[in-house]
């Protein structure tokens, strides 16, 4: 592609550096705490590549929501508005994928698909939609409202399955069974769902959308520059900011269609594991770049599969994944610090 | 399906949350040990959160030869019954699940039957006529263990008021205290709760205001609060899990619904020696009673 | 009644006030911590570590120490290396759990902490605490609620009536002319940043030795977040923060005596009134209240690193 | 030098070391001086600010520092005042050499600054700002009193309540001399302080100035204006590439001599326009009003203005006179209040602040280009980018019109002001639009770049455009346009055609007085 896009292999240097400098750190605190780095660190490898199934069912499965996410955060970040409430509008996602899917159950598959796919989108927006509407008119930051938002949506889950979309015998806090028609097909021999072809086909519509077409470049100058981008390019960036975040909390909610058609196969209280804040991390490693998204996300779903297979075989608490996670990014950020020119001072 | 069998007797336990819960994963952790002790089998334990790592969790153990995987928590059941069907040869054991199917089995944990003893000393206890519950998640065993120990104490105290408050989790425990404060304000001075970690901020709001009671739930809490839990409903995990993998290994084991009650000893209602004195002997002979006639009536 | 509910009120703002008094100070220099949840979790464990050994007041420094040692590792990255302070601070919140639930399980295994650990009880001030009505809520609390209400006025002070902070708000609103009058912006970022990690730190260490008297994963169960709420519907100043954390309070004490009071509503519609009026009047409060001007900003909103 | 930057080094040969004919002097202050830097050198990366450069100040003495963009003048106040530590060389007080590694150890040694860009906060009040710069203790009715007090004794009306940020111009720039002087300095560094005053405000900074070195202070001005230089100063010091290539008394310099050390070329004379009158009418303002934002002076008030094709209109104006409604109002980002305006084909708008209001710093100069071009034939088509193509035009329009980048992939970032403002003109310019409304075109730019850009605009103009824009300078808006209105409290003046400096300063200032009720909130009756 051309300027714009230009894919530079600096970033992914720096990446893996990150990444050996967590696992460094991972394996001399498993020493000290007594563990054996090299058998947990091998578990953490075959449990993340040890095997096409693995490789598929354990690392793809788990990075799916998380691409997915990451694209959505990343396409409001670049427009110029910032997320932080992706599990909640992934929560709102999965009650409407659900609840669609149980209208559209009779339909033939190819329909109720897509069909739940709406409904995911369009309650993911509508989760985002409160802090859309309070930023444009009250000028409540986003970065707030989001967030307080992802606990409104914890109750609200926890709500559907005790009630409304609860199981018909009323007794586990859970929704039916989803119908057959509104479950995604797997990768033969594998726990893979289709919804990993859909992460694929987001990033690369976002890649073009981004690089390719004159919205997507509207987009990006208005969260890169908005007063540049209102006075030059004649467009209103606090608009594109609102349509980025709806978009990215209908992105949101999609993964959470996604994780109920293609995992679950019923609404549960505790769908994600904290999904929404991982995907940051996700986005920030690809410095929002949509293909490079889903190479992180691919990352971090081995760390949490790989994390698994480390506590199966090595006893190591898989929690201690997550500081691996933050070392990355940390060492991620700080690099990426270091490359970076300082602006001009003050009077020059 | 994979299930090559390997060497030696393989046991693992999927929990759905950390094991250092001080409640039911610990539980469920001990009892592992105690696989791996008595029957000097091969353990493995792994925390999986969410369903697409629980089944991941139990197709993985099924498919490394596992002879039997405990899924912690009635969430496994349908993951479960998915994997089930490629692997034969593992016993897959949902606590708390739902029903058989093939080489799924459930062990259902009568913990209300307890909780009912524990309602009908309450209801002895109260002198304001309300009663308290802090529920962790509102999870079919907490619901009817809620419901069994208010039905024990209109037992004892009719018309007696029974209140409940859930946390919609089982970590905060802050947030544990100010709902037990919350239902003292309303009247209630005798407690129960089901809130696993959260419920050491019941016990505390319990200890800073005198003349209140509390049951414990799940192990015997008496050391919480030794001078005002009266008495705990326990369930005994690590016995019923040992039990389990012991008919496995034996190769006595036939998929059932295995539900353990008072009758089992699994499920006991155990009573602090501290805090005896504080009901009448009448009313510890009607719990008594009550649970022999309980104990009796059990499958 | 009343009594309770203004007690109840107080004791589950006061954690959140320690932290939000600390992220005021913080925003004001320009830098927003997402990382304040992670510190609090930290100062829970180091409490609880501490004290089973050395005693409650022990724990209380182990708290602070640890929470300026989250901070610490946030201002390196956020203000010294001047990266995304969102995302900055959302890792050190994803590596203090990771961190304080290995830690945990290493030190207590599956058993818990237990009962063991010593408290800080209720301090009563003489005559003021029988009070009617507040008294009990005002002058009967454990040290760190005296702690977080002494913050407000030390935390007005610092910022209204000292050089330091008001260098801190001039780096906060505009770094450029903040360092031509001759601000280190860095330095009194990173103090500032520091200060309020030990307040959350403290606040985590209250959770354990004020409130519950132990420690359990993810006990913060989203504080800090709500604190960072709790800075911008207190418009970014103590005395608002302290409002608004007792607003909070307030409300979460009002949910759960919905949920007590036995009424046929489901109770997930309680759990979420606290957050769902926090918006309203986030709404209703700051429509026309500017942010600090270089707020999470960083090195893009600050002239060159000449020193 | 500024090797590596791609095509400057070549520009017109100016930057070749200085002529031997032209050595450089070693100061030679009638008494000793107050201030004192010698063989100063700081290189930035690849680019050499300052090269053993020395100056100084003595008291009772203005010393003018001149010199183009970039020459080096503010790096090395920034030197003297603590801000940028200097590779090599000594900074000396009162003959002693000291060391002043921030502004608080440059104040206690009795230096005060006036920036280059405003340096007050624009949230705190006058009287914070002034403690601030001061060091005083934070104790705000104490503070209130003494800064009333200072500006009093200074002739300086200030109200101590203000906040900085609601001040107009004029009065931000008083502030900063008031927060310069406050904790008593003897060494005052003005870094072009006259670039956003009108003639009457710089008559006043130029009396407190001699006031300030009749006591027995010591000043340093910077200008661009060599006239100014010439008037105020002592003495002169002139700058280039780092180095010095002129330094002596003001009185033995002329405007020619000062033009050549700065540039090493004789400055070109501006041809004499001759505008191509047609007659189309691009834009026509009838009765027009339109708001400002809240505190920021009266807005546009009622008013009636036609612009022909082809025709230059230069607007008059001290800061916040409504010039800035009117040119955003005829440029169709502000809406209007009342009246009409009718306008025949498209309008660009050049901003005044490049880097925020005009262009991407992050993106690559093709991704600025298309910014204000994307929606052409040829940029894109279809809803979807060309790239390569846009990538080949804007190669093009740097050619085209000298914008000085290494190639169009670079970011905006990274070019010198003169070039990023040259890029804002050639991208306006490229989309040929009815009228071009530009906002301080030349602002903050060099002689040279100041010419390449308004001798774009008057191409523009000769192709048929029409030209509305805005300059502070009152030199630059007689020199540019080819018609000339004044704004003032709001209200538009149309000003004869032979209009003189005297008499467009007359209406721009008279006026001023008698609109500065609702203006001038913060200055004190
Ligand atoms: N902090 C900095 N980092 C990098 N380069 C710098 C920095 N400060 C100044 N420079 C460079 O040093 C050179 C001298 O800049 P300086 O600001 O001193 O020029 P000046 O004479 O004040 O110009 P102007 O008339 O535009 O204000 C320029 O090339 C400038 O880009
Ligand atoms: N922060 C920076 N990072 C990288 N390069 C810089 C920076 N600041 C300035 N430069 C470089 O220093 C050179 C001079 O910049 P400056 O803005 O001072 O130009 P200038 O001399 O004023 O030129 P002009 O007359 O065109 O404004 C430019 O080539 C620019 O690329
Ligand atoms: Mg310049
Ligand atoms: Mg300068």
């Amino acid at each position: 592609m051309s300027a714009p896009s230009t894919f530079d292999l600096r970033p992914l240097t720096t990446s893996a550096l990150a990444l050996a400098a967590g696992l460094v750190l991972l394996a001399a605190g498993l020493a000290a705490a007594g563990h054996d780095p090299a058998a947990a660190l091998g578990a953490m490898w075959r449990g993340a590549f040890g095997s096409w199934y693995a490789f598929t069912s354990a690392t793809l499965l788990r990075a799916t929501p998380l691409i997915v996410i990451g694209l959505g955060f990343a396409l409001a970040l670049r427009g110029g508005a910032l997320n932080i409430g992706a599990e909640g509008q992934f929560y709102a996602g999965a009650i409407a994928a659900t609840w669609a899917a149980f209208q559209l159950g009779a339909l033939p598959a190819p329909l109720a698909i897509p069909l739940t796919w709406l409904a995911a989108l369009a309650g993911g927006a509508l989760w985002v939609l409160v802090p859309v509407v309070l930023k444009r008119r009250f000028g409540v930051l986003e970065v707030i409202s989001t967030l307080l938002l992802n606990f409104v949506a914890e109750a609200l889950v926890s709500l559907m399955v005790q009630g409304p979309m609860q199981e018909p015998a009323g007794i586990y806090p859970q929704s039916a069974p989803i119908p057959a028609a509104a479950r995604l097909p797997l990768l033969p021999g594998t726990r893979l769902h289709a919804g990993f072809l859909v992460a694929l086909a987001l990033a690369a519509a976002m890649a073009f959308l981004l690089a390719r077409t004159v919205w997507g470049f509207r987009l990006r100058a208005a969260g890169a520059a908005p007063r540049a981008a209102e006075l030059i390019g004649r467009v209103d960036a606090g608009r594109f900011a609102g349509v980025a975040l709806l978009a990215s909390g209908a992105i949101a909610g999609l993964a959470g269609a996604l994780e109920v058609s293609g995992v679950s196969y019923a609404l549960y209280q505790n769908l994600s594991p904290g999904y929404g804040f991982t995907a940051i991390a996700v986005a920030l490693l690809a410095r929002g770049h949509p293909l490079g998204i889903v190479a992180s996300g691919i990352l971090f779903g081995a760390l949490e599969a790989g994390a698994g297979a480390m506590q199966r075989e090595a006893g190591v608490p898989s929690v201690t994944v997550y500081v691996v996670e933050a070392v990355v990014i940390l060492a991620v950020l700080l690099a990426d610090a270091r490359g970076r020119s300082t602006p001009a001072v003050a009077g020059a | 399906g994979g299930g090559g069998q390997r060497e030696g007797f393989r046991v693992a336990l999927v929990t759905p949350g950390s094991i250092a819960d001080a409640a039911w994963n610990a539980g469920a952790y001990a009892g592992l040990g105690q696989v791996r002790d008595s029957l000097g089998a091969v353990v493995s334990h792994v925390e999986a959160r969410t369903p697409a790592e629980q089944e991941e969790a139990l197709r993985t153990y099924a498919a490394e030869g596992y002879a039997v995987v405990f899924g912690h928590g009635f969430e496994f059941q349908g993951a479960a019954e998915r994997v089930a069907a490629d692997h034969p040869n593992t016993v897959f054991i949902i606590t708390s699940g739902e029903r058989v199917r093939g080489n799924v089995a459930p062990l259902v944990f009568r913990l209300h039957e307890a909780s009912r003893l524990a309602g009908l000393a309450a209801g002895a206890l109260t002198r304001t006529g309300v009663i308290g519950f802090v529920g962790g998640i509102e999870l079919p065993p907490i619901r009817e263990a809620y419901e069994a120990w208010a039905a024990g104490a209109a037992v004892t105290r009719p018309g007696v008021e029974s209140r409940f408050t859930y946390l919609n989790n089982f970590d905060d425990a802050a947030a544990g205290r100010e709902a037990a404060h919350a239902l003292i304000r309303q009247g209630a001075d005798v407690l129960h709760h089901n809130a696993d970690a959260a419920a050491l901020g019941v016990f505390q709001a319990v200890r800073e205001t005198p003349g209140t009671w509390i049951f414990g739930a799940n192990a015997d809490q008496a050391a919480l609060a030794p001078e005002r839990v009266v008495a705990s409903a326990v369930i005994d995990l690590p016995r019923a899990i040992l039990a389990v993998a012991r008919e496995v290994k034996e190769g006595r084991f036939t998929p059932r619904v295995e539900s353990f009650g008072l009758a089992s000893g699994v499920i006991r209602f155990e009573v602090n020696p501290r805090a005896r004195a504080a009901l009448p002997d009448s009313v510890w002979a009607l719990v008594v009673r009550v649970r022999d006639s309980i104990a009796a009536a059990a499958p | 009644m009343i009594t309770g509910f203004l007690a109840a009120a107080v004791r589950i703002a006061s954690p959140l006030l320690l932290a939000a008094v600390g992220e005021v100070v913080s925003q004001r220099g320009g830098t927003i911590n997402l990382g304040l949840e992670g510190a609090m979790l930290a100062g829970a464990l180091a409490a609880a570590l501490a004290a089973g050994g050395g005693g409650a007041e022990a724990g209380l420094l182990a708290a602070a120490v640890a929470g300026l040692a989250v901070a610490a590792i946030f201002a390196l990255v956020a203000i010294g290396a001047g990266a995304d302070q969102i995302i900055a601070g959302t890792a050190v919140t994803l590596g203090a759990v990771g961190l304080t639930g290995a830690v945990f399980r290493t030190a207590f295994g599956s058993a818990g902490t237990g009962p063991t650990l010593p408290m800080l009880e209720p301090l009563a001030v003489p005559g003021l605490w029988r009070m009617p009505l507040i008294g009990e809520a005002l002058f009967r609390q454990p040290l760190p609620t005296y702690l977080a209400f002494a913050a407000v006025p030390a935390a007005w002070w610092v910022l209204f009536r000292t050089r330091w902070g008001r260098a801190l708000r001039a780096a906060g609103e505009d770094a450029a002319s903040a360092r031509a009058a001759g601000v280190p912006v860095r330095r009194v970022r990173g103090v500032a940043v520091l200060a309020g990690g030990l307040l959350a730190g403290l606040a985590g260490g209250s959770l354990v030795l004020a409130q519950v008297g132990t420690f359990a994963e993810k006990m913060t169960a989203g504080r800090g977040f709500v604190a960072i709420a709790i800075v911008v519907l207190g418009r970014w100043h103590p005395v608002g923060a302290l409002a608004a954390a007792l607003l909070f309070g307030a409300l979460q004490a009002l949910q759960f005596v919905f949920q007590a009071m036995g009424l046929d509503v489901p109770y997930q519609l309680f759990l979420m009134l606290p957050y769902l009026l926090t918006l309203l009047a986030l709404a209703g409060a700051v429509g026309r209240v500017r942010a600090p001007g270089e707020l999470g900003r960083g090195e893009r909103g600050t002239g060159s690193g000449e020193r | 030098m500024r090797d590596g930057q791609g095509g400057r080094d070549g520009r017109d040969g100016r930057d070749d070391p200085p002529s031997p004919s032209q050595p450089p002097q070693p100061p030679q202050p009638s008494q000793p001086s107050l201030l004192s830097l010698s063989a100063i050198s700081k290189r930035f990366g690849p680019v050499t600010a300052l090269d053993g450069v020395d100056f100084a100040v003595a008291a009772g003495e203005v010393h003018a520092l001149l010199g183009e963009n970039g020459a080096g003048k503010s790096t090395l106040m920034h030197v003297a005042y603590g801000l940028v530590a200097p590779d090599a060389g000594v900074v000396s007080v009162d003959g002693h050499p000291a060391t002043i590694r921030s502004p608080r150890d440059a104040r206690r040694l009795g230096l005060g600054m006036v920036h280059q860009h405003f340096t007050s906060v624009p949230a705190f009040t006058v009287a914070e700002n002034v403690a601030l710069a001061a060091g005083w203790p934070a104790r705000p009715r104490e503070n209130a009193h003494r800064v009333g007090e200072l500006a009093a004794r200074l002739g300086l009306a200030l109200d101590p309540a203000a906040r900085a940020g609601l001040l107009s111009v004029g009065l931000r720039q008083r502030l900063e001399i008031v927060k310069a002087l406050a904790p008593g300095a003897r060494v005052l560094l003005l870094d072009e302080p006259t670039g956003v005053l009108a003639p009457a405000e710089v008559e006043d900074l130029f009396a407190t100035v001699r006031g300030f070195v009749r006591e027995g202070g010591a000043a340093v001005l910077i200008t661009h204006a060599l006239d100014e230089a010439l008037a105020v100063a002592d003495r002169v010091t002139v700058l280039r590439a780092g180095r010095v290539t002129l330094s002596g008394p003001a009185a033995e310099q002329d405007h020619d001599a000062l033009a050549r050390a700065m540039l090493g070329t004789e400055p070109a004379r501006h041809a004499p326009v001759l505008p191509s009158i047609r007659p189309a009418v691009v834009v026509r303002f009838d009765r027009v009003t339109i708001p400002a934002e809240a505190g920021r002076g009266p807005g546009a008030r009622d008013v009636s203005l036609t612009v022909h094709a082809g025709e230059i209109v230069g607007v008059a104006a001290v800061e916040g006179n409504g010039q800035r409604e009117l040119l955003r109002g005829a440029a169709g980002v502000l809406a209007l209040a009342r009246g009409s305006l009718d306008r025949t084909g498209e309008a660009v708008l050049i901003p005044e602040d490049r880097t925020t209001e005009a262009l991407l710093p992050d993106l690559s100069l093709t991704e600025n280009a298309a910014l204000g071009l994307a929606d052409r034939p040829g940029w894109s088509e279809r809803g979807l980018m060309r790239w390569r193509e846009a990538r080949q035009r804007t190669a093009v329009l740097l050619r085209e019109h000298d914008v000085r980048a290494p190639g169009p992939d670079v970011t905006a970032r990274t070019l010198s002001g003169g070039n990023q403002q040259k890029l804002v003109v050639a991208r306006a310019l490229a989309a040929e639009p009815a009228l071009v409304v530009a906002e301080h075109p030349a602002r903050g730019l060099d002689i040279g770049a100041t010419r390449a850009v308004h001798a774009e605009l008057r191409r523009a103009a000769a192709a048929g455009a029409a030209v509305l824009f805005h300059s502070p300078y009152l030199d630059e808006v007689l020199g540019l346009a080819t018609r000339v209105v004044v704004m003032t409290g709001g209200r538009l003046v149309e000003v004869g055609a032979g209009a003189g400096r005297e008499e467009v300063g007359r209406v721009m200032v008279g006026s001023k007085v008698a609109g500065q009720g609702s203006k001038d909130a913060g200055a004190r009756p």
